[in-house]
């Protein structure tokens, strides 16, 4: 199956790709009142990096209400993978959906929905604790549930407000940039290595958003080597890299 | 469940540059100080013989104005791109064109902008007549937002990339040079008590040209550097 | 008609005219001759390195 | 009929297309090569005024217009890139820029050897060739952006946008250099108005022009199969073609 254009032609049946589909269907979760038809589904998603074709039919169904940990080897396209379904980048081949809409690169649709951690925090040294998270909230357009100062409480940054960020620990700005997750209520959450730089205390408190979100009906997207401390109904692990490494 | 319009998100990016800028008022110096040491090359280059001066003072002035954009424009999405703040620029539902052409405002209102008073009183200072004088920060006026444009166009494609900023020169001066005709030739011409409307009307086209097509193509730029 | 001497003095601007068509003639033929061996040489390297075992996408 | 045009924007389909046709061009354009440089450099009479140093227009004047006509197909290509997420479009648009540069040097190079007899200096403020210089410079800002880019499909995609950018640019500056060079020599060829050459010339000229335009598309064809082996090259389909018979 050459990675052309998306989706130009179904792919040859005989092509030895691993099916990775998911054996066990998705648990439909007790709070959310059954919307069974997976909110975020992507089929047969190539990824190239440079001419390296990092991964290729790799399959995920996932549904309201569930927290998906992505673990794989390091260099095994694991942050490709988020930022393809984050919207960020382009797949080089297989399709998208959120929602049951079809996601090209920049497809506002996502976007309104999606609340997005990568690597890097996204804080702007020159500014303070409190402009930044206003800042971001703003520019992804989805609405506040609660006052900025109570979320940055929830974090444990409620008295860093007006500190300018440079002056953050690594851990304290990974804290910064989760104000944001618990601050605005947007149904799609995509995280990149979250725990890292975090401590004990960090590490509990985004499980703890985690399950609410997830109780909330909302999606989870998570990619970590950490074991999750989460209600076991909501998590769902896709195995990522070992099955791929012919 | 829109959590506020477009304008709302665009008002947030140019606040925050601005702020940014203001935060770090100390570097914005830094490009007029280059600014001042290159037109005041010339002189020490050509020699003290004030007519010949006069008559070169503002092409040296454009020429200055110039090479001292091409300092501030790569870090227009440099600084964000290193923090990770350009990811979310891309993942705002708004368009992104709009807010590029908010981040080209901020540059302009904090590179170019500071660059016309300080190229004018530098003349003033000179003794530059005021009828060549008035010609020349006119033209610096209407061209300066095609020099923001094109060149966040050229920073968003050069975002990232080792010698970028020698990169983005290559990439804007030869679209720089438009400009740099027509703004040259109306102090030139102002000078001689040509009249000079046809340059800045044409001064003028060009930057309504830049401000509506250059912030999509700096959008897909974007998209495309940070696929 | 001209004889071979005049036609090769081009009037006094043999030196021009010639060595603008060399000219031409060395990047009209580097343009065709370069891609047509990297080409090959493409497909030599890809070749070899599939024998090679290298993991390749079905 | 777009059904058969969409088989080409495909890769493969698009390489076997040009391994078949480019031969054809070759032969063509050699042909046509032959016949205008016989009816250029023998069977036209010299120019009056400039004598035979005027037969440099036949390198000279083909070369200009392919470096403007290459950076056009560069611009369109790349629109179809970017517009129609068509990968052959960037793919094309990669190929062409080595060309279009090339023809833009030898066009400035046989301009100041053309000038050199009839001005009495090697480079002259003519509108014409300062636009061919910027039209240089802007060949040369693409390809130092491809190469500085090493993933080759973000590559392609920034040079579609310069190509557009480029591309709208391209008449500013050649309007905004003919308003600043005073010093004017009428295009001696265009569509609208009388030939200002002899027909005896005139026909040779075409047919130069005939031979760099199938001459441009043939190697454009292998250029482009180049950059399709390696934008392709984890596929199935090149690994079979690598392995192939006809790897000579």
């Amino acid at each position: 199956m050459s990675a052309r254009g998306p989706a130009l032609r179904r792919p040859r049946p005989s092509s030895p790709t691993p099916d990775l589909r998911p054996a066990t269907p998705s648990l439909k979760t007790v709070t959310n009142p059954g919307s069974s038809a997976p909110a975020l589904l992507a089929r047969d998603l190539a990824c190239m990096r440079g001419d390296e074709l990092i991964f290729d039919g790799l399959c995920l169904a996932a549904s309201a209400g569930e927290i998906w940990q992505i673990v794989g080897a390091n260099g095994a396209g694991k942050t490709s993978l988020l930022k393809i379904l984050a919207g960020l980048a382009p797949a080089a081949g297989g399709s998208l959906r959120w929602r049951g809409v079809e996601i090209g690169v920049g497809a506002e649709a996502l976007r309104q929905d999606l609340c997005y951690l990568g690597h890097l925090p996204g804080i702007t040294g020159y500014l303070s604790v409190a402009e930044n998270l206003d800042y971001l909230a703003r520019l992804s357009g989805a609405t506040p549930v609660m006052r900025p100062a109570e979320a940055l409480l929830a974090v444990g940054l409620a008295e860093l407000g007006a500190a300018p960020a440079r002056r953050l620990s690594a851990g304290q700005r990974q804290r910064l940039a989760l104000a944001r997750f618990v601050l605005l209520a947007s149904p799609l959450w995509i995280m990149d290595e979250p725990l890292t730089a975090l401590d004990q205390a960090g590490r509990e408190l985004v499980e703890q958003m985690l399950t609410d979100h997830a109780r909330r009906g909302g999606l989870a997207v998570v990619s970590t080597h950490h074991p999750l401390a989460v209600p076991a109904a909501h998590l769902r692990r896709f195995e990522f890299g070992a099955s791929l490494a012919a | 469940m829109s959590g506020g319009t477009a304008l709302t998100a665009a008002r947030a990016v140019l606040g925050r540059d601005l702020l940014r800028a203001w935060r770090r008022r100390g570097e914005i110096v830094q490009p007029l100080v280059f600014f001042t040491i290159t037109v005041y090359l010339f002189p020490l280059a050509i020699g003290p013989a004030h007519d010949t001066l006069r008559v070169l003072l503002p092409s040296i002035v454009w020429v200055a104005v110039l090479l001292s954009m091409t300092l501030t424009l790569p870090d227009v999405f440099a600084a964000d791109h290193a923090d990770g703040s350009l990811d979310h620029l891309a993942l705002s539902p708004h368009p992104l064109a709009l807010l590029v052409l908010m981040k080209a405002g901020a540059h302009w209102l904090t590179g170019a902008a500071p660059l016309l008073v300080l190229g004018g009183l530098l003349c003033a200072v000179f003794g530059l007549e005021t009828y060549t004088l008035r010609a020349l920060l006119l033209g610096l006026l209407l061209g300066s937002p095609v020099l923001s444009l094109i060149g966040t166009l050229a920073s968003a494609l050069t975002v990232g990339l080792r010698g970028g900023t020698l990169l983005l020169a290559l990439l804007t001066l030869p679209m720089y040079i438009p400009v740099l005709i027509f703004g040259t030739s109306a102090a030139r011409n102002a000078a001689l008590g040509i009249p000079v409307q046809a340059e800045m009307y044409l001064l003028a086209g060009l930057s309504v040209l830049a401000l509506t097509l250059t912030p999509w193509a700096t959008a897909a730029a974007l998209r495309a550097r940070l696929g | 008609m001209k004889s071979l001497t005049e036609f090769f003095a081009m009037g006094g601007y043999a030196t021009y005219v010639w060595s603008s068509y060399a000219l031409a003639a060395v990047v009209l033929i580097w343009n065709v001759v370069q891609p047509l061996r990297r080409e090959r040489q493409l497909l030599r390297t890809m070749g070899s390195r599939v024998q090679g075992g290298r993991r390749v996408a079905p | 009929m777009f059904e058969r045009f969409h088989k080409f924007a495909s890769p493969p389909h698009f390489h076997a297309f040009a391994r078949m046709l480019s031969p054809w061009l070759f032969g063509v354009s050699a042909l046509l090569f032959a016949a205008g440089l016989f009816g250029g450099l023998v069977y036209a009479p010299a120019d009056y005024q400039q004598g035979e140093s005027f037969r440099i227009i036949y390198i000279h004047v083909p070369s200009a217009w392919l470096s403007m006509f290459v950076y056009m197909v560069m611009a369109s290509a790349g629109a179809v890139g970017l517009i129609w997420k068509v990968k052959m479009g960037d793919i094309v648009a990669r190929a062409c820029a080595p060309l279009g540069a090339s023809f833009t040097f030898l066009a400035l190079a046989t301009g100041s050897l053309w000038g050199k007899p009839m001005w009495g200096t090697w480079w002259v403020w003519d509108a014409r060739l300062t636009s061919e210089l910027i039209l240089l410079f802007l060949y040369l800002g693409y390809m130092a952006l491809q190469s500085a880019i090493e993933d080759r499909r973000a590559a392609a995609r920034a040079g579609a946008v310069l190509a557009i950018v480029g591309v709208v640019n391209i008449p500013i500056i050649h309007y905004s250099v003919e308003w600043w060079s005073t010093l004017h020599q009428g295009a001696t060829i265009t569509k609208l108005d009388r030939p200002s050459m002899d027909i005896s010339m005139l026909i040779p000229l075409l047919g130069m022009t005939l031979a760099f335009k199938t001459l441009f598309a043939a190697v454009l064809l292998v250029r482009t199969r180049c950059e399709i082996l390696e934008f392709e090259q984890h596929t199935n389909w090149v690994r079979e073609l690598a392995t192939g018979p006809e790897v000579r």
